[in-house]
Formats: C-alpha cells, sequence, structure tokens
C-alpha cells in the first residue's frame, strides 16, 4: 500500500478516512470526499490545528467488508490517530474490531445502525438514529391524521427507525399503527403495499427507504387512489425527488438533520470550500456532505480539549464533551451514539422549494394540512 | 402367466410403450448361459428398448427381468451392472475428456489388478497407441472399440452389445467376433448381440430371436431363421 | 531446463506442501497485521476456490451459491457462538455436521437436475435462503445483523491457513484417486457410468457435500474474522464471482489452478482496487471476458498444452 | 474432357496441430458413384469434413465444378448444390420427421418440398407413419432414415454419405442403394459415399477409393476390387493409429 | 373478508407487472433456446435499454415510448454485434463457459453504467396520472408498459412461428453444423437471435424505466426474476416464459399482499427448487434424455 509509517505524537496528525470509491455506494463516496476535503483544507488555510499540521488519508472500501476490514488494519498498523468511516454500518462494523485494539476512535456517519456499536469503546455514530419527532408532533394535532400506517425497506438503520417510530413516537403521540411493514431492497412495486395500507385504513403514512423507493411508492399511492393526508419520507430531502414526482411531491415531509441555510458551527466556511471544491450541479452539499464535515469537527473538538491525539484521551473527551459543527451540537452516550443533534422536518411546499416546518424554533413555514394531492 | 426360470436372463410380458407407441409389447425371451444369441428385427421393432429395459435405463410397464433367477426388475442401472450385467450403446458413449486409459480406469472392476485389466483389453481393441489420447478424439469405429473395452473391465456375465459392428472396419469386425467366441468358450460369458450385418451375426450366433413391433416373432438357428419367409420379407427385402 | 522429479509425483507435491507451510507460518512473526489480513484474506479466497472446484469442476456440476453455504455456515457458526456459548472451533465441529446435513439433503433434490438447470437452482436457492434470514428476525436478527467475538489477526491466520491447505491436499488426494475419476466421468456421461457399475449420484453427492462444508467453513470463519454477520455481507455474490473467477484464471479442474489463481488475482485485485479503484469492477469483467475467450481452460490447462507442465491429473 | 465435379488434390489438414489427412487426391466426375472405403480412425469423415469446410485444408485444394472451396462456408457450399450426411449428429433431435425435412429443404423453394416429401416417405413407410414423432425419440435406424432423406430432399448435385448402412436394416440398406441408382440414372446425381459394410458398397459403386492413414492407397474400379484379393492387403489389417 | 375490489386491482396489477417480466424474460428464453446459452448478461442489456431511454429524454427531449424508436434498433445491433465478437466463441462449449463469458459482459456493462450515469436509481416523470377502470385505479405508465410486454411478445410469438427464420433459429440450436450443411449460416442466425434477444431485453428495460426507474445494477433482480421465469417455464421454451411471466407477476403481487415482499420472494426463489423436483423440465420444456446415444 501507498500508506507509509505512522502519524501518532509526531508533529502532524494523521486521519484515516474509509469511503466507499467505487462499488455500489461510490456516488455517495464523491459527496463524503469532497466534504472531506472541504474540511483538511479549511484546517490548512487557518494554519493546522493549534499549528500541528494534519493530514488526511482516504482508502476506498469499495462497499466491501473485507476491504474495509484490511482498511482499518492498515490504519491501526500505521496508527493514524483518528479514523472515519463514511457510510453503511456493515462496513463501519467490519473496521472496529482492529481500530478497537488499537485505540483509535473510529467515528462513523451515513451508518445508522445503533445495535452494533456495543463492545466498542472507540467507535462513535456521528449521524443522529431517526427520532420523527416532527411527524409524531404534527400527527399529534390533527385527528383526522392519527391512523399510520409505517413501512420501511429491510436494511437495518431502517428497520431499528420504524421500530423507535413504532414503539416510541406513536404511543407517545397518540398515534394507532394500522399497519406496519417492511419491503426488500429491491422492491420496485408498491402497489400492494399501498393496497394493504389504504385497506387498513391509514390516513397518513411514515416511510424510512431509499429516495427511489419513496419516487415508486408515492405514485403507486396516486395510482391508487390511495391519499393519506400526510406522508413523511426518511429520504425525501434530494432535488431529485422533486423533479421526479412533480406535482406530487407538494406537501410530502421529510425529516433531516441538516439544511444550507442552518446557522450552525463553521457551516459558512464549510459551504463556501464545498462549492469552491465541486462548483459542479450534480454534487450539492446535502445533509451527507455536512455529518462528514461534522465527524471532522468533532475531532478537532477533542482534539482541542485534550490537548493531544492520544487514542484514550480522544476517546474520553468524546464520551464526555459537546461538539459544535455545521449540523448542530453534537454529543455521544454510553455507546458511543449521537444524541446531540437534533432531527427537524421539513415539507415540500411546491415542486422546488422546501420549509422547515418543525421544530417550531427553527421552522421557516407552516404545515401543509392535508397535503393537496 | 409365469414362465419357469430357463436361460441366464429371462424376459417375462415385458411391455413399454411412450405416448400411444408400444416400443416393447408383451415380450417374453430367454437367453441360455453361455450362448451367443443374436438379436435382430426391423430398426424401429424395440430391440435398443429392450435393452434398455434390461440395464434399467428405463422401466417397464408392466412384466419382468430375471437374472439368474433374480428379479431385477426396478434396480438401478449400476446395481444391474455389478450384478455381471454389461452393455454397450448404439452410438459410443465414451468419456471424451478423458484418455483412453481412464476411461477403463473409472470402471467399477472386480478384477483386483486393474492394471492388468486396461493393458489386456486396451491392446486387445488395438488402442494402445492411443492409451493417453483423449477419446473424444477417436474416429467413429474406434470409439465402438472402446466402448466394448469399457464394458469388458467390468467382467460381465452377461454382455449386451448394441450395434458393436456398425461402422467398424471388416477386420475388426472378425476380430471382436473372433474375442466374442473366446470369451464364450474360455470364460464361460454370455453374449446378446443386436446387428444389422446379417452374415456376420449369422455366423457367430447360436441363435438368433427376432423381434418384430415388440415381441419375439421366432427364435431358432440363423440359417432356420434366414429361410423363413416373414424374415426374408420383411428384414432382408428378400 | 533443469531436471526436476515430476511434480505430480506424492513425493514432490507434499514436498511443496510441507515446505510452503513452513515458511507461511512464520506469517504472524514476518507479516504486519495488514499484511496478514491480506494473506489470509487470500487464504480464504483459495479454500472457496477450491472447495468450488472440487464441485464443479471435477463432476461438472457448475453452481453459483456458493454464497448459499458461505451464508449458512457463517450463520450456523455464529448461533452456536451467540446462543450456545460455544466456544467458536467447538461450533466449527457443529457446523460441519449441519452443513453436511443440509448439503446431503438439498443435493438429493437438486442434483436430479443437471447442466444450467442445476447452476441456476442452485442461485435461486442461496438468493432465498437469503431472504430466510431476512425473514428471521427474532434470533437471526434479519437485516440488523449479529454480533460475535472476533478472532484474532492470528487465529484467524492460522485458521485460514489450515483450511486452504486442507483443501489443496483433499483436492490432490481426490484427483488422483480413482474416486476423482469417477467424479470426471460424472461430467462426461453419467448414464453411460451407471452402466459400467457405478452409482453417479454417490460421487456427486459426495463432492456437493465436500463443496459445502469447506464453503461453509470458510464462510463461518470469515464472519468470525470479521466478527459480525449481516445477510448482505455472507450471502455475497460478489464473493461468489471473485471465487469463480479465481477457478477459471488458474484452470478448471486442476489441483493447483485455484491455489495459482488466487496467487495472482488476489494481489491483482488488491492493486487494482487501490489504483484504478472506480474501474476494478470494469476490469474484473475485461480480465473476465479475455480469459474465457483466449484461455478458457484457465493457466494450468493451457501451460500443459505447451508442455511446461505433465498432462496429469495431479496437477 | 471435362474438369471433374469435385476434385481433392494433394489436401492436407488435420484437429489443432495434428495432420489426420496427409496427402489426400480424389475425385468424383459428374454422374459417378464413388466409394470411399479405410480401416477406422484413417480420415474417412476428416475428407467429407474438409470438403464441407468445416476444416480448411493446410495445404493442396479442393474445386468443387471447378471452382476452388477450400475456405467456402458450409452454408454457401450447401447452396452449390452439395448435399452432406454426417456419420453422427445427422439429425435435429428435437424436430419432428417432417420439420426436418423442411430444414433439408432450406434452400429450396415451399412448392417443391411437399412432392419431395411425399416422394421420400415412401422410401421410408416407417418415416410415413411417424411424420410427427420427435427424432431423437425414434430408433437409431429410424433416425438413419431421417439422416438420408434430409440431405436427399434438397436434391443436391453431390451427396456426401458418411456411412448410410450403418443401423438400418438390410432391406433398407439395399433400398437406399438402389435409390441411389434410380437417382443417378434419372438426374444424372454424384455420390461420394464412406461405408464399412464394403461388399455392398463395392456391388453399388463404379469406383473405390482406399484410404489408409491419411492417405489414399489404392483406387481402382469397383468389380476389379470384388473380385481381386488386393483389397484385404490394402486394407483389412484392422485399425491404424494416428 | 374477501374485497372484491381488492382482488380486481391485486390482479390487474400483477397481470401488468407480467407484461414486463414478459419483456424481461422472453429474450433470455430464445437465447437459450437456440444457443443454449444462459445470457448473464441480459440484466445488464435490460439497463441498456432503459439508459438509452433516460438518455434521449434527459438530453434530446424525446419522448420515452418514442424512443422505443432508436433502442430497438440499436439493441439490436449490440446484440448482433456482441454474438459476432464474444458469444460466438463459446457456442457449443462447455455450459460454464457462456456463462462466464455473459457474466464478465454484464459486470463491464454494469460499471459502464456506474461511470456514465453514476450508482443512483433514475426514475422518470411520466405518464404519472391515474386512470380508474371500472373502481381500480392504474397508473398511466403501468398501463403502457405492460401493455408494451403484451404486444411486443404477440409479435414474437407471429414470428418465430411463422417465418422460416423462427425454424431456422431453432434448427441452429440443435444441430449447429448439421444447419450449415441444410444451408443455413449459424452464426448469422446466432447473431440475429442474439440481437433480438437484446431487443427485447432493451424493450424491457424501457418499459421497466418508465415503471419503476432503472439504476446500474438493477438487473440483477430483473435476471433472477427472469431464471423464475424461465426455469418454471421450461428451459427454452418462449410459450412456456410467456406462461411463467403472467404466473410469477400475479403471485408476486397477491404474495406481497397476503405475505409481504420477502416471503414473495422466498417463495419464488426456493419454490423453483420444487418446481423442478415434480417437473424437472419446468411447465413447458423438454427432458434431455439420450437412450438412443
Ligand atoms: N423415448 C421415446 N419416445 C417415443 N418413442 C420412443 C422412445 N424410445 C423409443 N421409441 C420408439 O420405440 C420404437 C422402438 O425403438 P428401439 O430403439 O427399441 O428400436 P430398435 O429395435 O433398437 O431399432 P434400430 O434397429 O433402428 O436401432 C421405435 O419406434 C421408437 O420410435
Ligand atoms: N475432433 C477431433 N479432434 C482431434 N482428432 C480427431 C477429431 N476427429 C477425429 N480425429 C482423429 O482423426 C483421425 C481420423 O478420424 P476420422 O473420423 O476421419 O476417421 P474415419 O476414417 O472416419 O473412421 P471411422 O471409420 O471410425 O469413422 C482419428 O485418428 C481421430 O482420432
Ligand atoms: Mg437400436
Ligand atoms: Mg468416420
Amino acid at each position: 500500500t501507498a500508506l507509509s509509517g505512522g502519524g501518532g505524537g509526531g508533529d502532524s496528525l494523521t486521519i484515516g478516512i474509509s469511503v466507499p470509491l467505487s462499488g455500489d455506494f461510490s456516488n455517495l463516496g464523491s459527496i463524503y470526499e469532497t466534504a472531506f476535503d472541504a474540511w483538511e483544507q479549511n484546517v490548512e488555510d487557518s494554519g493546522g490545528l493549534d499549528g500541528t499540521s494534519v493530514e488526511l488519508r482516504k482508502e476506498d472500501n469499495q462497499s466491501s467488508e473485507s476491504q474495509a476490514s484490511e482498511i482499518a488494519s492498515q490504519f491501526a498498523n500505521d496508527e493514524v490517530d483518528y479514523v472515519v468511516n463514511a457510510y453503511s454500518s456493515p462496513l463501519s462494523r467490519a473496521m472496529a474490531p482492529a481500530l478497537e485494539d488499537a485505540q483509535i476512535p473510529l467515528i462513523t456517519t451515513g451508518s445508522l445502525n445503533y445495535e452494533i456499536h456495543q463492545g466498542f469503546d472507540y467507535m462513535f455514530m456521528f449521524e443522529p438514529p431517526l427520532a420523527r419527532k416532527g411527524a409524531g408532533s404534527i400527527l399529534s394535532q390533527h385527528d383526522d391524521g392519527k391512523k399510520v400506517a409505517a413501512l420501511a425497506v429491510d436494511l437495518g438503520w431502517a428497520r431499528l427507525s420504524q421500530k423507535r417510530f413504532v414503539e416510541q413516537v406513536a404511543p407517545d403521540n397518540g398515534l394507532e399503527v394500522v399497519y406496519s411493514a417492511t419491503h426488500a431492497r429491491e422492491t420496485t412495486d408498491f402497489d400492494s403495499f399501498m393496497l394493504r395500507a389504504k385497506q387498513a385504513g391509514a390516513q397518513s403514512f411514515v416511510a424510512t427507504n431509499y429516495s427511489h423507493h419513496v419516487v415508486n411508492m408515492v405514485r403507486s399511492m396516486a395510482a391508487r387512489n390511495f391519499t393519506p393526508k400526510y406522508v413523511d419520507a426518511q429520504t425525501a430531502t434530494a432535488a431529485s425527488i422533486g423533479n421526479d414526482l412533480g406535482s406530487l411531491v407538494e406537501g410530502l415531509a421529510a425529516p433531516t438533520m441538516y439544511m444550507q441555510q442552518f446557522d450552525t458551527a463553521g457551516n459558512e466556511e464549510f459551504l463556501e470550500t464545498f462549492k469552491s471544491i465541486r462548483s459542479s450541479e450534480e454534487i450539492s452539499a446535502d445533509y451527507h456532505a455536512a455529518l462528514a464535515y461534522g465527524a471532522l469537527q468533532t475531532f478537532e473538538g477533542a482534539y482541542a480539549n485534550a490537548g493531544s491525539a492520544e487514542g484514550s484521551e480522544l476517546q474520553q473527551q468524546m464520551m464526555n464533551s459537546e461538539f459544535e459543527t455545521v449540523a448542530g451540537t453534537a454529543s455521544f452516550n454510553e455507546n458511543g451514539v449521537q444524541d446531540g443533534i437534533p432531527w427537524s422536518l421539513l415539507q415540500w411546499q411546491d415542486t422546488k422549494s422546501k420549509q422547515l416546518v418543525f421544530p417550531e424554533e427553527r421552522a421557516t413555514g407552516d404545515v401543509t394540512w392535508p397535503k393537496p394531492w | 402367466m409365469h414362465t419357469r426360470h430357463m436361460g441366464i436372463i429371462d424376459v417375462v410380458d415385458l411391455s413399454r410403450s411412450f405416448g400411444g407407441q408400444q416400443a416393447v409389447d408383451d415380450l417374453t425371451m430367454s437367453v441360455d448361459s453361455e450362448s451367443i444369441t443374436g438379436m435382430i428385427g426391423p430398426n424401429g421393432s424395440g430391440k435398443t428398448t429392450t435393452f434398455n429395459l434390461i440395464t434399467g435405463l428405463l422401466q417397464p410397464d408392466s412384466g419382468r427381468v430375471e437374472f439368474r433367477g433374480t428379479d431385477i426388475t426396478g434396480w438401478k442401472p449400476y446395481r444391474i451392472a455389478n450384478e455381471g450385467l454389461g452393455r454397450t450403446f448404439q452410438q459410443a458413449r465414451v468419456f471424451d475428456e478423458m484418455t483412453l486409459e481412464e476411461n477403463l480406469r473409472t470402471v467399477e472392476t472386480p478384477d483386483d489388478d486393474v492394471d492388468e485389466a486396461v493393458d489386456r483389453w486396451l491392446s486387445f481393441v488395438e488402442l494402445d497407441d492411443h492409451r493417453h489420447h483423449y477419446a473424444g478424439n477417436l474416429s467413429g469405429g474406434q470409439q465402438v472399440l472402446l466402448g466394448i473395452a469399457r464394458t469388458l473391465m467390468l467382467d460381465p456375465d452377461l454382455i449386451l452389445l448394441d450395434e458393436p459392428f456398425a461402422g467398424v472396419n471388416p477386420g475388426l469386425v472378425d476380430d471382436i467376433a473372433a474375442l466374442l467366441e473366446r470369451l464364450r468358450t474360455e470364460e464361460g460369458k454370455t453374449v446378446l448381440v443386436v446387428d444389422h450385418e446379417i452374415d456376420e451375426i449369422s455366423s457367430l450366433c447360436d441363435e438368433l430371436v427376432v423381434l418384430v413391433d415388440g415381441h419375439q416373432l421366432l427364435k431358432d438357428e440363423p440359417s432356420v431363421v434366414r429361410e423363413d419367409d416373414r424374415v426374408r420379407e420383411s428384414y432382408l427385402g428378400l | 531446463m533443469v531436471d526436476l522429479p515430476p511434480i505430480d509425483d506424492r513425493r514432490t507435491f507434499y514436498g511443496i506442501i510441507v515446505v510452503a507451510a513452513l515458511v507461511l507460518a512464520t506469517g504472524p512473526v514476518s507479516l504486519t497485521p495488514y499484511g496478514m489480513k491480506v494473506v489470509y484474506f487470500l487464504f480464504m479466497y483459495a479454500a472457496l476456490a477450491y472447495a468450488w472446484n472440487f464441485l464443479s469442476g471435477y463432476t461438472g456440476y457448475g453452481t453459483f451459491g456458493p454464497f448459499a453455504f458461505i451464508g449458512l455456515g457463517a450463520y450456523a457458526t455464529a448461533v452456536q457462538v451467540v446462543y450456545l456459548n460455544l466456544a467458536w472451533p467447538l461450533a466449527l465441529v457443529g457446523t460441519t455436521a449441519f452443513v453436511a446435513v443440509f448439503a446431503l439433503v438439498l443435493g438429493v433434490i437438486l442434483l436430479r437436475i443437471s447442466g444450467i438447470y442445476f447452476a441456476i437452482a442452485t442461485l435461486l436457492v442461496a438468493e432465498g435462503l437469503r431472504q430466510g434470514v431476512l425473514i428471521e428476525t427474532t434470533y437471526l436478527k434479519g437485516s440488523i445483523g449479529l454480533n460475535v467475538a472476533p478472532l484474532t489477526n492470528t487465529e484467524a491466520y492460522f485458521a485460514f491457513m489450515v483450511l486452504a491447505f486442507a483443501c489443496l491436499v483433499l483436492t490432490y488426494e481426490t484427483a488422483t484417486s480413482r474416486f476423482g475419476l469417477r467424479m470426471l466421468a460424472v461430467r462426461e456421461d453419467e448414464q453411460a457410468l451407471s452402466t459400467i457399475g457405478v452409482n453417479p449420484l454417490r460421487y456427486k453427492l459426495s463432492a456437493f457435500v465436500v463443496h459445502g462444508v469447506l464453503t461453509g467453513l470458510a464462510g463461518s470463519l470469515y464472519a468470525l474474522s470479521l466478527g459480525f454477520l449481516f445477510p448482505s455481507t455472507v450471502f455475497s455474490i460478489s464473493m461468489t464471482i471473485t471465487l469463480i473467477l479465481l477457478v477459471v484464471l488458474g484452470g478448471i479442474g486442476t489441483v493447483w489452478g485455484p491455489a495459482l489463481g488466487a496467487l495472482i488475482l488476489i494481489p491483482t485485485q488488491e492493486i487494482l482496487t487501490q489504483n484504478v479503484s472506480d474501474y476494478h469492477m470494469l476490469a474484473f469483467g475485461v480480465v473476465l471476458i479475455v480469459l474465457i475467450l483466449l484461455m478458457p481452460e484457465g493457466l494450468v490447462n493451457e501451460l500443459q498444452e505447451r508442455g511446461y507442465l505433465p498432462r496429469s491429473r495431479g496437477v | 474432357m471435362t474438369d471433374p465435379l469435385l476434385d481433392v488434390d494433394g489436401v492436407v489438414a488435420g484437429y489443432n496441430e495434428v495432420p489426420v489427412l496427409k496427402d489426400v487426391d480424389l475425385h468424383v466426375d459428374r454422374g459417378e458413384v464413388v466409394g470411399l472405403i479405410g480401416p477406422n480412425g484413417a480420415g474417412k469423415s476428416t475428407v467429407f469434413k474438409t470438403v464441407m469446410g468445416y476444416l480448411s485444408p493446410w495445404e493442396g485444394e479442393i474445386r468443387y465444378d471447378g471452382e476452388r472451396v477450400g475456405d467456402v462456408q458450409p452454408s454457401d457450399l450447401v447452396k452449390l448444390g452439395i448435399g452432406y450426411v454426417p456419420q453422427t449428429q445427422n439429425t435435429f433431435p428435437k424436430m419432428d420427421v417432417m420439420e426436418n425435412l423442411r430444414m433439408g429443404a432450406y434452400t429450396v423453394d415451399g412448392s417443391a418440398f411437399e412432392e419431395r416429401a411425399e416422394d421420400l416417405l415412401e422410401l421410408f413407410p416407417r418415416l410415413d407413419e411417424r411424420r410427427h414423432q420427435q427424432v431423437r425419440t425414434m430408433s437409431g435406424g429410424e433416425q438413419k432414415m431421417v439422416a438420408v432423406a434430409r440431405a436427399l430432399i434438397a436434391d443436391p448435385d453431390l451427396v456426401l454419405f458418411d456411412e448410410p448402412s450403418a443401423g438400418l436394416m438390410p432391406k433398407y440398406v439395399q433400398q437406399v442403394f438402389d435409390r441411389i441408382g434410380t437417382i443417378r440414372e434419372e438426374r444424372n446425381l454424384t455420390f461420394l459415399i464412406i461405408e464399412q459394410n464394403v461388399p455392398v458398397l463395392l456391388e453399388n459403386t463404379d469406383r473405390t477409393y482406399v484410404l489408409r492413414n491419411g492417405e489414399v492407397v489404392g483406387d481402382g474400379a469397383s468389380e476389379r476390387f470384388l473380385e481381386g484379393e488386393e483389397l484385404g492387403d490394402l486394407y483389412l489389417g484392422g485399425s491404424t493409429s494416428a | 373478508m374477501v374485497d372484491v375490489t381488492i382482488i380486481l386491482s391485486l390482479l390487474a396489477s400483477g397481470l401488468l407487472l407480467a407484461g414486463v417480466y414478459m419483456l424481461t424474460s422472453m429474450g433470455m428464453a430464445l437465447v437459450f433456446g437456440v444457443m443454449e446459452v444462459v445470457n448473464f448478461a441480459h440484466g445488464g442489456l435490460i439497463m441498456a435499454g432503459g439508459y438509452i431511454t433516460y438518455w434521449l429524454f434527459t438530453e434530446v427531449g424525446v419522448d420515452p415510448i418514442l424512443s422505443l424508436v432508436v433502442v430497438i434498433p440499436a439493441m439490436f445491433a449490440v446484440g448482433y454485434a456482441a454474438q459476432w465478437v464474444f458469444v460466438e466463441h463459446v457456442v457449443g462449449e462447455e455450459d460454464l463457459y457462456s456463462l462466464l463469458l455473459t457474466f464478465g459482459l454484464l459486470l463491464v456493462l454494469e460499471s459502464t453504467f456506474r461511470v456514465v450515469f453514476s450508482t443512483e436509481t433514475v426514475t422518470i416523470p411520466y405518464l404519472s396520472q391515474g386512470v380508474d377502470v371500472a373502481s381500480i385505479g392504474l397508473s398511466l405508465k403501468e398501463v403502457a408498459s405492460g401493455g408494451i410486454g403484451f404486444v411486443v411478445t404477440g409479435v414474437l410469438f407471429a414470428f418465430l412461428s411463422r417465418s422460416s427464420l423462427g425454424q431456422a433459429i431453432r434448427a441452429t440450436s440443435q444441430a449447429p453444423d448439421l444447419a450449415e450443411a441444410s444451408g443455413i449460416n449459424a452464426p448469422r442466425i446466432r447473431a440475429i437471435t442474439f440481437g433480438v434477444g437484446s431487443l427485447l431485453a432493451g424493450i424491457g428495460g424501457t418499459a421497466y424505466f418508465i415503471s419503476y426507474g432503472i439504476s446500474p445494477i438493477g438487473g440483477r433482480h430483473l435476471l433472477l426474476i427472469a431464471f423464475v421465469v424461465i426455469v418454471l417455464g421450461g428451459m427454452g421454451s418462449i410459450k412456456g416464459a410467456g406462461v411463467a411471466a403472467v404466473l410469477i407477476g400475479v403471485f408476486q403481487t397477491f404474495a406481497e399482499y397476503y405475505a409481504g415482499s420477502h416471503r414473495a420472494l422466498l417463495v419464488m426463489y426456493l419454490g423453483i427448487a420444487v418446481v423442478l423436483l415434480v417437473r424437472p423440465h419446468g411447465l413447458f420444456g423438454e427432458p434431455e434424455d439420450r437412450l438412443h446415444g
């Protein structure tokens, strides 16, 4: 490998980055890569961290577990100071053992399966588990929306999110879950699911799956004359959803933990540098990018607090401190899982514009109820 | 109606049809131990089907097959083979991508000395020069010979040969015939051979079974069979 | 050329094996942890390739479903480790028994069909098993995945090494035996084989069970080395592609082919992914196509054809 | 004197790197019926495969009707009027009898087909009964009849016959050769026939070549072989090695 | 409680899905029937058709259904060329070689799509409105793509059973050398077949794109479904593939409704093992015994 010897304790810092530049997730890979580069450039521009220069070592995990595991060993071998893994719970989990042994903190983003964190003290999940407070709060205020259908893609993170909704959010907000199911990742035809939800008398719909699922799902709803009052879809934040769904997108709600207009720590610099690196249309500084950037901001904070890059000290800092990031104030619970950054809710008001409708203190618009189509 | 066990192999009331076609029709026949018996009959009269039924590659609709008094109907082909009943195929089915030697070694030989048996049968069919060649590269006739050698490796008591002379050059036809004769006299083997080479069959066999439309028309010495009007007309075309 | 004893000779073979084993056994001292990982994944792929070759190379029953056994073995081991608290070496024994029985039953069903039907059926059954694990959310936890205590680097290294060598030796012994010839004959013509006293089912079923068990053990060690199981990780089509490619490159139905394939391809893959990551699947595809068009029988057969290696089943 | 219809001139050919035909010279004149005999493995079928374009000659040349055809595709040779009955794989196994005949007449226009088919089915009543039976389920001899009929239906000028008699009962063997005789008389067709059934062949051909070890070792009027002893020395020596 | 509207809705939905499955499976059945080649690249060819439509729509603004005018000849040409350049070399060889070769082609196609079009699933805002037929809601796009499926299938049947080319295709599959000896230019016939198989895949891709969306590896799932369809129908039987596509489309829709998508897939995949046990050659396939040598 191209990696040369250690970085720990010397006059420069090294952060190992594992990112899917090829394979199934390579698209996201380039967004993450840009965000990491933006952070590196910003740090460099400000003369390093406390005067110490930082080097990012990016390795392609090919979206493959064995590759991720090898990369982790490589990082451990070379005694990097900190490791970030961007995307996918299995890939994160594959890296954990080697880094745990070497006492190097591993922070993940785009990896939402919090169950895998058990037993690892050095593994942190930066992206917050989906809470759906927004949906809960809105639905609790509308009597004609309390019968809810919930559908998730059968992947660990989605099932866990759905479970939290069904077992906590719904009862807490007086909602009745009339239909709850998972669908296969390869499902494209949602007619059966929509008919079931309709048949169950669902008045609102909460989905946890990928954006192309959301598109096919909403289209199927429309064709089948299934018109819930409210539809909340986890991944419906991308601009492409608006293009693909046309007018059907109006009223669609989506949880998010980042918007470009946020007034958060370092957001302006982040956006500016990000755009200077990748000005192209197809990659925008979305929440994936923000979280990747935020994960490195956590290192920045922990290193500053600890005054050294010693693994165990960084780990202590991460367990016990709060960190200001572009996505908000981050902190980790006893399992190393994010419990600081809050989820907001946005709603598509027409095919182009989205408004934040929850929480109230951040809201930029009112909820459209019921959704228009 | 049950016939008493008479020969080394007894086929009793055997029938088999395909769709509407009765390929073997209530066939009863037997072959005497240590005989060389020929089976002739028009194309499509059920000879190969009978072989397939005897060797377990096909199951009969009714009737049974007894080998040395044991009812072997419904047995798996490999069990029948191990019982001492070997066969060849009308179109040689050698293992193309194996050498000649390997073709022979594959056989479940009762013989302890496999090497010796391999040498013996390979040289008998005059293929020892090809010992390490792939069987698939042999000519059509050579493949027939290899098929016979492979069957002999099994050291069967009863050998069923389906058209061993077809496509084999005359010199070898005589050699094969001589071998069959020796197998019978020296080793006490029984041979049932199907072929259309009527002259060769007649001089080789003690008796001929004539099959027509799936059943036995007659069974007699070759000279008698060849003079039979029905045989002359419908088979020999004389 | 130097005069060497023939490579297919039994003594030469075991000589090579012993020397190689001794050299490789120094891995944990001579290699970095990263280096060890690269080598043990190489062992893993070699073992998987041997397992596939054992069935598909010799009996001609080409399977596209090794990932059925990778997944099955992995989950069987994990269940014993997680729920019965068994030590992993002990669990491997249980897995061997379980996979053997499973393969026996599946083999009796699937080996009635052959050729393309068999290839497709194995693929579909493997996909079906993956769906089955996704449905089982109570113990196997479906898509959420299961955690197991990971092996140490050294444990994993030796476990994979032993497995890979066992596969090689088993293949050599089988290929040079009459048993192996009969497996080849199954590939050629089962019906003809049955008329010379050999029960084809016995040979193909044995091969299928051996294939299943070896693949299952490799799968178990894979999961143990990673320390977790997700259905997508252990029921992996891309691993299947890689392992088949190894055999094709090295030589289908040969003793040294899979090892040679792994030695060439795994390091190449490592280099490819680090340099042309975006195109490595493309490169893989191109290699596969070129191989099939130019050297369908693989390196070993090619070397035999050109006379550099003796034509022998022991090579 | 015109050129022979088929002229094989000093042909060397084989499989992979191994030559099977070492130097084959033979020719067939228009309207002749010529036999080709020789021990198993002598290369008889290989001669046919080379003439038909499945193998290309390494040396020498093959002329059909005066034109060089060494590298012409088999399907194009058929259009030039050559018919071929291979020794093995000579039927379309999953098609029925009529479909096989129809494929044989692929290059013939539709109207002529019916008549010729009826004519050939008369020759083999066995096939007539089974027009719609799948060929692979038929007996060995029945399949051979299909193979013969398939080749004859296109009404070729030259027919290459690889062992027409093998597997046919004596009555049909005689019928096939009788038929060859009539066709040849009626339409001046030309035949080159491989046979192991030497007596029958010699009875029914004008001339015969003996091939041994990839070389023509003898040729002459069939009558002469029928009488003389010579054939034994040339031929009956058992199989040859490649 | 049996609700007739639901049953009818599911049936309609299932049949339209079946129309798409026909398109995505039939080409594979055809290629297998002629050359005994199981074409793994088929999944990639389906996506190729979809990407052509996608490209024409986004870059040139061509209506997706009209884009078939380009998709059909383009995919035919792709298939024709692929046969000459690649697949021809493995025809008649062991099954494994053609499986692996076409698998290589699949990998190349997939990676090319990934590099050119990115990994995202792309969908298209097209014919999204619903239509109400007897109180069953259907979406126009599904009606369109299902409809294309049934029409194209009809045309294919007519082509294969009526034309002598159809027969030549079958003959070539059974005995390629003999086909040559009957005056059939076998390689050309195979190339045409592969071309037709690819154009069917391409039309399937367009239909699938209109209905659901495409991605670089989106063809894999359809490949598996195509396997299920052609094994159930009997490999090589075009008629079987047609019937099986209907059965599978309807089954999947109902099973998803009553049991969920994993159980539906589980039954479809493992069920094939059972089908093979009971009818080793599917519904319309033919056994391969060689009792006459
Ligand atoms: N699988 C099958 N399906 C339908 N018919 C069959 C099948 N097998 C054999 N037959 C028919 O049964 C009859 C007997 O065939 P068989 O092969 O036994 O004849 P045979 O006596 O060996 O003829 P030949 O001398 O030509 O080899 C034939 O008419 C054949 O068409
Ligand atoms: N496909 C092939 N590959 C390699 N060698 C072959 C091939 N076909 C035939 N041969 C070899 O070529 C030689 C001649 O074979 P050919 O089939 O021409 O013989 P033949 O005279 O027709 O014999 P027969 O009377 O037995 O049919 C044989 O030694 C055979 O081993
Ligand atoms: Mg017969
Ligand atoms: Mg020949």
